[in-house]
């Protein structure tokens, strides 16, 4: 199944590659190639299901990482395409023309991570969140618990205890938590 | 409901021997107090009325959490809740129990104050799970309140994660005997207290596109 | 029998009549539950409620028709029952009874719905007007069928009168509408079925699409109402099926065994059947009960 | 909950949910009526909103387990097992889980299947006003909800799947009490049957309603239920085979017709699947360790990497995409329910043209889990 990745490599170009598991290709490629790389994946390989799409925050190197998740349902192979985008211009291509259920992803996407998607539909619509103030909640620098300390306080009298100290004396050493 | 909401007119006044003033000013009711005292034949009607009360606790049928899960096995064959006169009503102006089934995000705690303050009173308020005594395994997520008697007037409060249904027949058992002793008036206690209940709500919900109250 | 103690004894078969209605509805909850394997509220548990909902008060503001909805589902109840006779024989139980009174019935079973209409305009939710819709549309469904088996029945007695159909039906079992005229009675007791709003046919509540129709918004005093207007309607209605089809009765033993069996049928039927939409149960109603009505016309008028 | 009258005068803006019992949880359908059906609607999520995803990004791998079996209510285990399954992957564990841990695993999985499909087949009638199946079904689920609480301690949220195996072993006898339980279940389908498949009513109502086209499949990535409706013998379970499923004997099963009878009719097939399926893992359950011996869960680290899992749950394809760095937490958990396609894309599709009393039929025949669309 890996000749997929050679001729992926061949007309797109390919960062890296991996095989994780026989049934899970990876290849990471330029943000710029992503929509082609997708589009010839749809129209002339069985890639043909886009099953999930995803964003990492990779904030030391400073970029988002986007990930298609594309199965063949016939062989029963699935295909990962990772995309490094520039964390601080976040803007990526849209795929919903492709898909139309990546207009969700995308959606929850833009407003997670506040990733934008020129061209796809309901971008800025507020999704999960209502209301939301602060910046984008799922960004690696958004302390949720700063901001549930100032929004929602805690109940006085929550005792928070060290899991190391507290696991260890419960489960001995191991601190696992099953006897044998 | 948006029609209803556009006009607030007086409906009763206080009735004398409650609560000295009307906390909502104009438009505001307060059922009778049971809490104060009163006259003997006032404390007699009470009862009476407390025990009717008691006895067909109408619970709304909205699963705001988890909990609503446990709530399938409690009105089915198995634990069935029918048998001590509680139904559950599928609208806010024929139900008496509000049941916050677990943790309460903050875009649906919106619809829930809305929803209790359409319920006409007497209501009462059961907070499921450990998710509305102290925010549970939520404690620090972003979008879960930590405490629901900030924002609603808890009447009694199921512990468990989620609690069983048998919890939940002990707990409305209490609630039942609380209701009867004329104890759970905490709908009388969020209209004293409205203007820190309001605070507490519009601390949360940033987006407050609704009147204060939704009659 | 002077006719103000005639009208105080008819206020009292009102009282009696609600408390009995309340009654069937909890025997009901009970054998529901019963059926779904649970054990069911108190018998008593109606009253429970209604003396809860009266005790409520309301704070919401509607208009006035609103708050009139269900005095006239109320009076349309009551007017029903007073115009049918219990137990011909007893002048304290037939209430003014007159010859044509099967007309002003036939009206007065329908004219809770049409107050209903009036009021639920001014709800306010959108659930109100939907419910009230597919109501009146369904009712006008059923009602051909029932028509259709009135007219059997008052051609095959010659009167538009309940006392004479009563007293033609009087002798032996098989002079009873329900063995003497047999297509009529099963359109009128299929028309039964929609009359009752149980499943298949309580397309007005429907809670899983339009929670629960025209009474929404209502709570309170109007709530209490609208369930003692719900509770005299059904007893009227079955004490008329009584009279029309099972030959009256002649004690009030009688009265309570058959109007149990006939109010049973529908929920029986209730039980173990999923809801119609709505254009479905118009096409049943048009359907075999519409023809069952006509075939029970013609075979009066052949005879 | 709040109402208008759009623009025109000719659709009216209804508003089903979140507080409606027609909604299966805690969601909100926001549909323009013309006459009867549908001109078209909305889905709105996010009342059910935890962020997971954001907490497991602060807890260690342990801690996470704890939460991810609140994802989906009614059917906790698959996402147990799906956490554990990516974790092993990343970490090279997987090759150390032992023969009756993976056993048992298949055992959880089966009896969630099972229950959760119980729970479903009510709730098809359910929402069609028919009080008297859901009674009896939702009954016959808490026996199943028993041996979990025997097996897990727990009626709901197990707990039970953690990485390298299970969490306890199997009680003495649990096999004989399982048995029992199995048998009473089979003893009432056929009751269950005759109220609901053999009901005119029901049948006039599901069949033809909610037809899903079987050009959507590839290209909205439907899985599940939904797409063996169509006749395709699509499952998880035999396509990318995990635990031990290919060593177990069982067909997919299929129905026609594609709408809300024929998916009604394969979670009735899987019931009874799945009942054949725990006969079998019960009757082939090995001796030995349930969990492998672990590293300990305080200092544990693993390499960084990616990976994608997937489960057949009984809503559709259940997926985990984890991001490792080599720290003790987790970079990135995205959870993929079966439910973010079906109860947000597939739904709006399919609401023009659908009557307003076909709505709670629909989203029960999709299954939709709010909890899972948005986490």
């Amino acid at each position: 199944m890996t000749e997929i990745l050679d001729q992926i490599r061949q007309r797109f170009g390919a960062e890296w590659q991996h095989v994780q598991r026989p049934d899970l290709l990876q290849i990471g490629v330029d943000a710029k190639k992503v929509v082609p790389l997708l589009t010839w994946l749809k129209e002339h390989t069985p890639f043909v299901q886009l099953t999930h799409l995803s964003a990492v925050d990779w904030i030391e190197e400073g970029q988002f990482q986007l990930t298609y998740l594309l199965t063949d349902p016939t062989a029963h192979v699935s295909l990962m395409v990772c995309a490094r985008i520039d964390r601080d211009a976040a803007e990526a291509e849209s795929v919903s023309a492709l898909w139309p259920q990546a207009v969700t992803y995308e959606q929850e996407i833009n407003e997670m991570f506040g990733i934008r998607f020129p061209g796809s539909p309901r971008q800025g619509v507020p999704f999960i969140l209502e209301g939301w103030d602060d910046i984008p909640p799922m960004r690696r620098d958004f302390d949720t618990v700063a901001y549930m300390n100032t929004r929602h306080p805690p109940r006085p009298g929550r005792k928070h205890t060290d899991p190391r100290a507290y696991v260890g004396q419960v489960f001995g050493e191991r601190g696992f938590l099953h006897d044998d | 409901m948006a029609t209803t909401t556009k006009k607030k007119l007086p409906v009763f006044e206080p009735p004398a021997g409650s609560l000295a003033h009307a906390p909502l000013g104009q438009g505001c009711f307060l059922g009778e107090t049971e809490r104060l005292q009163a006259p003997k034949l006032k404390e007699a009607l009470a009862t009476i009325k407390n025990w009717f009360r008691a006895n067909s606790l109408w619970v709304m049928a909205y699963g705001t959490g988890c909990g609503a899960i446990e709530l399938r096995p409690l009105v089915t064959s198995r634990f069935d809740f029918e048998r001590f006169g509680m139904a559950m009503r599928p609208t806010s102006r024929q139900s008496n129990v509000l049941i916050i089934s677990g943790y309460l995000a903050v875009k649906s705690l919106k619809r829930v104050i809305r929803a209790y303050e359409q319920m006409p009173s007497p209501k009462w308020v059961v907070g499921l799970g450990s998710c509305t005594i102290n925010g549970g395994m939520y404690w620090d997520s972003y979008n879960t309140i930590n405490r629901l008697d900030l924002y609603l007037p808890v009447d009694m409060y199921i512990a468990g994660c989620m609690p069983r249904p048998e919890a939940l027949l002990a707990g409305f058992g209490d609630l039942m005997q609380r209701i009867k002793r004329g104890e759970a008036n905490g709908w009388h206690h969020y209209l004293e207290n409205f203007d820190w209940y309001k605070a507490n709500q519009k601390k949360v919900i940033t987006d407050w596109n609704m009147p204060d109250y939704n009659w | 029998m002077p006719f103000v103690v005639k009208l105080g004894w008819s206020l009292v078969g009102v009282v009696a009549a609600i408390a009995y209605g309340l009654t069937i509805g909890g025997l009901i909850r009970k054998v529901m539950a019963r059926i779904q394997g649970r054990i069911g509220p108190p018998v008593w548990q109606p009253f429970i409620d209604l003396g809860k909902v009266i005790f409520q008060r309301t704070a919401t503001q509607h208009g006035v028709m609103f708050y009139l909805a269900p005095i006239f589902r109320a009076g349309g109840g009551m007017g029903l029952y007073l115009l049918v006779p219990v137990i011909i024989g007893v002048p304290a139980l037939e209430n003014f009874s007159f010859n044509g009174d099967l007309l002003l019935v036939m009206y007065f079973i329908f004219f809770g719905s049409l107050g209903m209409a009036l009021g639920a305009a001014e709800a306010g939710h959108p659930h109100a007007p939907i419910g009230i819709s597919r109501g009146l549309s369904q009712m006008t469904a059923y009602e051909l069928p029932f028509a259709l088996a009135m007219v059997a029945l008052a051609a095959q007695v010659h009167s538009f009168s309940i006392r004479e159909i009563v007293i033609a039906q009087q002798g032996s079992v098989l002079h009873w509408n329900l063995f003497a005229n047999p297509l009529a009675a099963a359109a009128a007791f299929l028309a039964f079925l929609g009359m009752n709003m149980y499943s298949p046919f309580n397309i007005v509540g429907a809670p899983q699409e339009i929670p629960v129709g025209p009474p929404t918004e209502y709570n309170s005093k109007f709530l209490s109402l609208m369930m003692s207007g719900r509770a005299i309607l059904a007893v009227a209605k079955i004490v008329l099926f009584m009279d029309l089809f099972l030959g009256g009765a002649h004690s009030l033993l009688e009265v309570f065994a058959k109007t149990l069996v006939i109010y049973f049928w529908s929920v029986f039927v209730g039980a173990v059947f999923p809801r119609f939409r709505t254009e479905q149960s118009i096409r049943f109603f048009l359907g075999w009960p519409t023809v069952a009505g006509l075939a029970g016309v013609l075979l009066v008028l052949v005879r | 909950m709040t109402t208008e009258v759009v623009e025109l005068n000719r659709w009216v803006q209804i508003w089903f949910g979140p507080q409606h019992p027609g909604i299966t949880g805690n969601m909100s359908v926001q549909a323009w009526l013309e006459g009867d059906t549908f001109a078209g609607g909305v889905t709105h999520v996010g009342y059910l909103h935890r962020g997971f995803e954001k907490l497991m990004e602060r807890r260690k791998f342990i801690q996470s387990f704890p939460i991810v079996c609140r994802i989906c209510v009614p059917e906790p285990d698959t996402n147990e097992y799906l956490l554990a399954a990516a974790l092993e992957d990343l970490s090279g564990l997987d090759t150390e889980v032992p023969e009756r841990g993976a056993w048992m695993r298949t055992l959880v999985m089966e009896m969630s299947r099972l229950q959760m499909n119980l729970m479903t087949l009510g709730g098809h009638v359910g929402s069609m006003a028919l009080g008297t199946a859901p009674n009896w079904l939702i009954a016959l689920r808490d026996l199943i909800l028993d041996r979990f609480e025997e097996l897990t301690g727990a009626r709901v949220y197990h707990m039970f799947i953690t990485y390298g195996g299970v969490r306890r072993d199997l009680p003495a006898g649990f096999a004989e009490r399982m048995e029992e339980n199995l048998r009473t279940i089979e003893k009432k389908l056929p009751l269950v049957d005759n109220v609901i498949f053999d009901s005119s009513v029901f049948r006039k109502r599901a069949v033809g309603v909610g037809v899903v086209p079987e050009e959507w499949v590839d290209e909205m990535s439907l899985s599940g239920p939904i797409v063996r409706a169509m006749g395709l013998p699509r499952d998880l379970r035999k396509d990318f085979p995990y635990l031990k499923y290919p060593e177990l004997d069982f067909e997919v099963v299929t129905a026609h017709g594609s709408d809300i009878y024929a998916r009604a009719w394969v979670r009735r097939r899987e019931i009874s699947q799945s009942i054949d399926l725990i006969r079998q893992i019960l009757g082939r359950m090995p001796e030995g360790p349930y969990c492998a011996k672990l590293p300990n869960m305080l200092t544990w680290t693993i390499p960084p990497g990616q990976t994608y899992v997937r489960a057949e749950a009984t809503r559709g394809e259940m997926g985990y995409y984890v991001v490792t760095d080599g720290s003790d937490k987790m970079r990135r958990v995205h959870v993929r329910g079966p439910s973010y396609v079906h109860g947000v894309a597939l739904l709006e599709r399919m609401l023009p043209g659908t009557n307003i009393a076909d709505l709670a039929p629909l989203m029960v025949s999709f299954q939709v889990c709010p909890p899972e669309i948005e986490r």
